[in-house]
């Protein structure tokens, strides 16, 4: 097992997610992501953005769920740092995380074109928060300037702690009690399963191979590393790209034209 | 990623990718260091002041550039593709001195047998010393009048043949003088004096090929007559008949008298700018 | 030598082919995108020590146990506590980014009369002056705390003591009405149903402590085809909980009392239920109509609510006739039920009601922004946020979030009794006061909350009853000393009391003095996210979220 | 020459007639004050960052890149200029090679201006010359555009170096005439650069896995929009060259070129634009067959969000591409002006259509099925940006024209002189 490169992976269990958006707050409290009031959902960033969804049927048939989308961690050909002009995208090989590299990116947004999940954001204005809040950020994690991408990357900061609490104790794997990303952790109902997809013994690794676990657009061939899981058909189908008719979504795109409400922030 | 840099591996890609950027940049380079080489090159082997006189040469009218023998009346039509190097050319024909009428009288302008005419206005006198003296032509003096002033080279400068050989402004307008010949400066006169500079060709004078490139005779005859034709299409008052040939006699001062003229066109017409 | 302008255009060519030669413009490029790296007017993280403390939450009165790191002195992030028994590391959304509401720009780092800035000395002389001409009345949001009895203690003496309940404690108020246990006294014990029907409450979207029914639900139904928890949502609309509800029941806006009735009707009519409680009037095809589902939909529900006991009604807020279901149905004092947990007998006055003939209203910062007391008096009101227009002649800043000590009574819901302690994790970041403390410069006889919170802690290892649930789980009867155990509780130990046993309490409860069905109610809905939010802001980056999700609409800012 | 104070008549070539100063400085004011707008919108872009556009996370590219796509691919006509006259010694088409370079470099260095506005951190720009990324096709692009725009600088200043007056400092006269000596090395490797970036554009979308709608298969490392690409860009160059050059005869009431050039360029053109139509119709039928229902796309979905209807891709490959590419070689109406220039403003305007549908119409379509289909409109200062661009390259063309060569023939050449 020793030196063997680890595969973080997800199944996120749709089956027990309430659309609280616990994990949303979580992972932008943990990675600094400022409050940019001024922010429409369309230029918002949102590493972990649960997205509410439907069977496109109305009345008494009509069912929801919700879908907390973030980067996948593709394996295959990984769309983002294929086309990153200056591999300000890299897979980590030890750990199969796509770690972007904000201070390297110059902000061309072709990975953001390039990602079928919609799962990157552009920092289109410079980080901003009221006066006295910046005491409260994460002192793990650099803050990011306008211009750049930016994306999860699994907590990166808490691999790394996990990583120097085991080199303390002279161990070379970490404990995975120790790494758990934000929205992991802050799942009240644990829909959230974060683990190894390359130790077999993992329990996460079982759940990705069990019979209801899928992943989004899964046959254009990305080999996303975070699955998930639902009991309804109709859900598990949404992974599917948009032929059939009835799907819809109550997708923030929905209330674009009412551009966000200036929401008063000082 | 370059070597040196953390996590850096060569790879295929990287070989070919980088060869030939590389390669496209270096080729660039190379090219743009290769002109300037030559420039510098053409510059050290005093070939910079030929090509400069052959670049402006061929932008020059076609009316500008007639060669001698169609002007002597020897052949009807020849464009000079020479630059109006006489010296080198194989059609010139040793035989091509003519005997001189001396004086285009019906124009009104003198013209002398000892003197050598360039087409941009200015004649050589080869002196007894073994230097030539150089001054504007009567068509030139015609149309400048006195000029307001007078930049001359200094002596013991070199000049080059049909290069600037010095420099009048007149109403506000610059120009310049092509050098009929190469030499050093050994004096320098002024308007006044019908005489401007005095040169020690840098070729021997007893060689005949050395004044070839000038016009003498009969050439000049020809091509006078052209040049007034030009001036009096050019002078004319607008939608009149030429004016100027009325009197037969080219007025001076032409400068002053007819400010309202296209002056630019004319000058450099006559004085050979392109 | 003579210049020309030949030269000057060679000597600047070269200097220009030169200077690439040299390393000034690389290292210009390199230091200007460097430079584009550190812009100075991002704010970094401060750099320091990162501690790790223990406390809990009192944005709302079900005090989830948290986890807050702290650098450089102040709070950086939240996460929940895993050996909370109640709340069990579980928190709500907003929690994640409490630490940087004292820094919201609309903190109330002031006193204001009147909309304009004033000083807490002239509030003081103010409220000196209220408390010499007439009575004073204190309403609080959270009963129980050791600023409560401080509260109790001033009000007893010049006014009274009145409570602004939680919509949870709300849904119990019938039972308080019909048998004289104190609503505050009631609990769900929700651990042991297997089918809880709610009507429009917002189950797994606010309602109580997330860790508790929303993380029971997710052990136990989720996913699941025929799940060990059921749960029946009643909404109008396709809601958060309907969503996930194990069955969904669609009525027109407004029915609940139609459908409970009609519900109700048919299960005594078939002897579905032990004869508890007086029959409905409404027939089965009047609610059928009002509701808009088929007389065969309400009676297949009122089969299934029965189909897997114990099972247990819950109202969005104050529901008599949910209540009255919940009676029919036996769910009262029954394991699975709404239980008795604790053995007050103190029913508090509601703050609801008009307040006659007060001189001055005193609002802790606990009652939610929205309540507005229906009174003459003048009003000093506690908040650490200001949340917009309001009646209030006073402002007073409160302590924010971790700004103070304070205690952690039992949750609304709760089916045990519960203590915690909350220490002050953050310094203030505006000179704050608490009612309890303002209330206490009035009079010295009062007590502190510290003090108030040593005697609890004294009373409990008196009792000798429950455990403490720290980084290990200890009976109080075995714990040392009162001081191991206050020690314990002030590093963020959770003490559980004991169940009360069943069969005790269900003689109290079967005194319900309920003659006939309960008619002409309107119940309360709270399905309004402000509405569960007692805090007039939302921390920047929750709102930000949810904005940008569309999970939720952002609240309209409150005006009253 | 009676307002002699306000004259540049020095720095006009002489023999070659202009309008006058005052009227050729109000002709320029209108553009130039679109200029000074686009200037000062890109300045706010600049300085309070991409937030003044109306791009957006999903929208992350938007008209900027249309611009950048559809100039590079109509400043396809100088490489493929200086390719037929220089490789392949077709001198006749020498009259419009100086048009070619001018037209080349104004499209290309307005790209990259437009590009350094559109990225978010400008000044990190080189980073891609330092962490290069050879798998990316946008690495491929910036290198070549790059190098480019160096090799259209460089075949530009010896134009600019014949102006009248710069042309009087001898060592600029010598340096013009030894770089023009060279300019078959350039006009060499601007075939190469080109080749490769204008294949690199087609390629920037046709590897985007992730999106079906422009994902291609790949014949060798590049995917089929890569030759696509370049097939387009060399057939509508030569049409653009043609709508140019009308076009300034039109303004400048005279002629320029001779007329044989116009129809040897139109059938250029139309024969590469045949081919091309043809190459794209394969591609899109592999595409439709197979490529996007094998990822589980069915290709009908890309067609039910208005205004992007199959009239779309109608227009693409029939209006927009066989029409004209029949226009421009029958010989019948390739004889007709009108209809010559009519096909080829037709042909522009199918390659325009390409380049926006495979960048804006890409990036609406949704992946997701749970996701919307976008629209984005974009903000005024991209639309001033936009414009500044096109006011740009009047401005320089038309400077360009008024005080370089363009048109004129070496004299030495004329043939026509000698039956004087």
């Amino acid at each position: 097992m020793s030196g063997t490169p680890a595969r973080y992976g997800m199944v996120i269990d749709l089956d027990r997610c309430t659309g609280c958006g616990a994990c949303m707050v979580a992972c932008a409290a943990e990675n600094n992501v400022a409050p940019t009031p001024q922010a429409t959902p369309r230029t918002g960033v949102t590493p972990m953005l649960v997205r509410k969804v439907s069977n496109g049927m109305h009345g008494a048939t009509r069912r929801e769920t919700f879908i907390p989308i973030m980067c996948m961690h593709c394996e295959h050909e990984t769309p983002c740092v294929k086309v990153c002009p200056q591999q300000a995208v890299e897979v980590d090989k030890a750990t199969g995380i796509v770690m972007q590299m904000p201070q390297r990116c110059l902000g061309c947004r072709y990975c953001m074109t390039a990602c079928p999940y919609h799962a990157r954001y552009f920092n289109w204005r410079d980080p901003v928060w009221p006066a006295g809040m910046e005491k409260s950020l994460n002192p793990g994690v650099a803050t990011r300037m306008r211009g750049v991408v930016e994306k999860c990357n699994l907590c990166h900061a808490r691999l790394h702690s996990a990583n120097e609490k085991a080199a303390a104790a002279g161990r070379r794997e970490i404990d995975m009690a120790d790494y758990v990303p934000a929205c992991g952790e802050a799942c009240p109902t644990n829909a959230i399963h974060f683990g190894n997809l390359a130790d077999q013994n993992d329990p996460v690794t079982r759940e990705a191979h069990s019979a209801n676990a899928f992943r989004m657009l899964a046959r254009i061939g990305t080999e996303p590393k975070v699955y998930y899981k639902s009991k309804d058909p109709w859900v598990r189908a949404l992974a599917e790209s948009a032929s059939g008719p009835g799907k819809f979504s109550e997708r923030p795109a929905e209330r674009l034209a009412a551009s966000a409400s200036e929401v008063h922030h000082g | 990623m370059f070597p040196g840099i953390d996590g850096f591996h060569w790879t295929a890609g990287h070989i070919i990718f980088l060869g030939l950027f590389f390669g496209i940049v270096v080729t660039l380079l190379m090219t743009v260091s290769s002109a300037l080489w030559r420039t510098s090159r053409d510059f050290r082997n005093h070939e910079a002041i030929d090509l400069c006189w052959r670049s402006d040469f061929a932008e020059l009218p076609q009316p500008n550039r007639r060669c001698r023998h169609e002007l002597s009346g020897r052949v009807m039509s020849r464009t000079c593709d020479n630059a109006f190097d006489c010296r080198n050319c194989e059609k010139y024909s040793k035989s091509a001195v003519l005997p001189s009428t001396g004086v285009a009288h019906d124009l009104g302008l003198q013209y002398s047998d000892d003197r050598f005419y360039h087409r941009g206005h200015t004649w050589v006198k080869p002196e007894a010393d073994g230097t030539v003296t150089i001054g504007l032509d009567e068509m030139a003096d015609h149309l400048i009048g006195t000029p307001d002033s007078v930049q001359l080279p200094e002596i013991g400068s070199e000049v080059e043949l049909n290069q600037t050989a010095w420099r009048m402004k007149k109403n506000g307008r610059e120009i310049h003088v092509r050098a009929p010949i190469e030499g050093t400066i050994v004096a320098v006169g002024a308007p006044s004096q019908g005489w401007y500079l005095k040169i020690r060709p840098r070729l021997d004078l007893h060689d005949p090929a050395t004044l070839r490139h000038l016009l003498r005779g009969p050439e000049v005859d020809g091509w006078l007559s052209g040049e007034f034709e030009r001036l009096q299409l050019q002078l004319r008052a607008p939608n009149t008949a030429p004016t100027l040939a009325d009197g037969g006699v080219l007025m001076p001062n032409l400068m002053d008298s007819m400010r309202e003229a296209d002056w630019d066109t004319v000058l450099a017409d006559t004085f050979l700018e392109v | 030598m003579k210049v020309t302008r030949r030269d000057l255009l060679v000597w600047g060519a070269g200097a220009a082919a030169g200077i690439a030669f040299t390393p000034v413009p690389w290292k210009i490029l390199d230091d200007v995108s460097i430079w584009s790296q550190n812009w100075s007017w991002i704010p970094q993280p401060a750099r320091g020590p990162v501690e790790v403390k223990q406390s809990f939450c009192t944005l709302c009165p079900n005090g989830c146990g948290l986890r807050v790191r702290t650098g450089a002195g102040w709070p950086v992030g939240i996460a929940g506590m895993s050996t909370h028994p109640i709340t069990r590391g579980a928190l709500c959304p907003l929690a994640f980014a409490a630490h940087q509401l004292n820094w919201h720009p609309q903190r109330l780092r002031a006193v204001r009369h009147q909309s304009s800035t004033s000083s807490w000395a002239a509030a003081q002389a103010a409220f000196s002056k209220a408390c010499s001409e007439g009575k004073v009345v204190v309403i609080d949001g959270y009963a129980g705390r050791a600023a409560s009895q401080i509260f109790e203690a001033f009000a007893e003496k010049r006014g009274s003591y009145r409570v602004a309940a939680s919509p949870e404690t709300r849904a119990l108020a019938p039972y308080e009405s019909w048998s004289g246990v104190p609503a505050n006294a009631l609990g769900y014990d929700l651990e042991n149903a297997q089918t809880v029907v709610s009507f429009g409450a917002p189950m797994l979207d606010g309602w109580g402590a997330p860790g508790r029914f929303t993380r029971l639900w997710a052990e136990r139904a989720a996913g699941m085809a025929d799940p060990q928890l059921r749960l029946i949502q009643i909404d109008a609309s396709l809601t958060r909980t309907a969503t996930k509800a194990w069955q969904w029941i669609s009525i027109r806006p407004g029915t609940e009392d139609a459908l409970v009735a009609g519900a109700a009707r048919f299960l005594l009519e078939e002897h579905l239920v032990p004869a508890n409680g007086p029959m409905p009037p409404l027939t089965l095809v009047d609610a059928a109509s009002q509701t808009g589902l088929t007389t065969d939909a309400i009676r297949n529900l009122a089969r299934t609510i029965v189909a897997k006991p114990p099972v247990v009604a819950i109202a969005g807020g104050n529901n008599p006739a949910v209540a009255a279901l919940n009676v029919a149905l036996g769910a009262l004092g029954q394991t699975g039920g709404i239980v008795l947990r604790s053995k007050q007998k103190k029913v508090y006055e509601s703050a609801d009601a008009v307040i006659p003939k007060a001189r001055a209203v005193v609002i802790d910062s606990t009652v939610p922004w929205d309540f507005v007391p229906r009174t003459d008096a003048e009003i000093f009101r506690f908040a650490a946020w200001d949340g917009g227009s309001n009646k209030a002649e006073w402002l007073l800043p409160a302590p924010g979030f971790l700004e103070e000590l304070t205690d952690v009574p039992t949750a609304p819901t709760s089916a045990v009794e519960t203590y915690a302690v909350a220490p002050a994790v953050a310094k203030p970041t505006a000179e704050v006061h608490s009612a309890a403390q303002f209330l206490a410069s009035f009079d010295a006889e009062l007590n502190s909350t510290d003090k108030i919170i040593h005697a609890r802690c004294e009373e409990i290892f008196r009792a000798r009853a429950g455990s403490l649930y720290g980084r290990e789980t200890t009976p109080v009867a075995q714990v040392a000393s009162a001081q191991k155990l206050e020690e314990q509780l002030r590093s963020g130990a959770v003490w559980v009391g004991e169940p009360l046993k069943t069969a005790s309490l269900k003689s109290n409860l079967l005194k319900c003095n309920l003659k006939e069905w309960p008619a002409d109610t309107r119940p309360e809905r709270s399905e309004d996210w402000a509405a569960e939010w007692p805090a007039p802001v939302l921390p920047p980056l929750a709102l930000k979220l949810y904005q940008e999700s569309s999970l939720r609409e952002p609240p309209e800012r409150k005006t009253v | 020459m009676a307002s002699a104070a306000l004259t540049d008549s020095r720095w006009i070539a002489r023999g070659e007639e202009r309008t006058s100063l005052p009227r050729f400085l109000l002709w320029l004011t209108p553009w130039a004050a679109l200029l000074a707008v686009g200037v000062y919108a890109a300045f706010l872009c600049l300085y309070y960052g991409l937030n003044q556009t109306n791009m957006d996370n999903r929208f992350a590219f938007g008209l900027w890149i249309f611009l950048d796509l559809g100039i590079i691919a109509l400043g396809a006509g100088a490489f493929f200029t200086g390719f037929l006259v220089y490789i392949l010694k077709r001198a006749e088409l020498r009259p419009i090679l100086n048009t070619a370079v001018v037209v080349g470099f104004i499209c290309y260095s307005g790209a990259v201006a437009i590009l350094m506005i559109d990225v978010g951190q400008p000044l990190r720009a080189w980073f891609t010359f330092w962490h290069p990324n050879t798998h990316s096709m946008l690495t491929e692009v910036t290198f070549c555009i790059s190098c480019y725009l160096l090799v259209l600088s460089l075949e530009y200043i010896p134009l600019l170096l014949r102006n009248r007056q710069l042309r009087k400092l001898p060592s600029f006269l010598v340096f013009e005439h030894q770089l023009h000596k060279l300019v078959p090395v350039l006009a060499a490797i601007g075939t190469l650069l080109s080749f490769f970036h204008q294949g690199s554009l087609g390629g920037l979308y046709g590897v985007l896995r992730g999106r079906p709608f422009a994902y291609r298969e790949g014949i060798f490392i590049w995917p089929s929009t890569f030759f696509l690409f370049i097939l387009s860009a060399i057939a509508t160059g030569p049409s653009f060259l043609m709508l140019v050059t009308a076009t300034v005869e039109k303004v400048t009431g005279r002629t320029l070129v001779p007329r044989e050039i116009y129809r040897r360029m139109g059938f250029i053109s139309g024969v590469l634009l045949g081919i091309y139509v043809a190459a794209k119709s394969i591609d899109t039928l592999v595409w439709l067959n197979h490529t996007s229902p094998s990822v589980g796309f069915a290709p009908w979905q890309y067609y039910i969000h208005k205004p992007f209807g199959t009239p779309v891709l109608f227009g693409e490959i029939v209006l927009f591409g066989l029409l004209p590419a029949f226009l421009l070689t029958y010989k019948k109406t390739a004889a007709h002006r009108a209809w010559l220039l009519s096909a080829a403003a037709l042909a522009c305007a199918g390659v325009l259509l390409n380049r926006f549908v495979l960048t804006v119409q890409t990036l609406a379509l949704p992946t997701l099925s749970f996701d919307q289909f976008l629209e984005y409109t974009p903000s005024w200062q991209e639309v001033a940006s936009f414009g500044a661009v096109i006011a740009y390259g009047v401005i320089v063309y038309s400077l360009s024209y008024r005080y370089l060569p363009l048109f004129a023939q070496p004299k030495g050449d004329d043939s026509n002189v000698s039956g004087h």
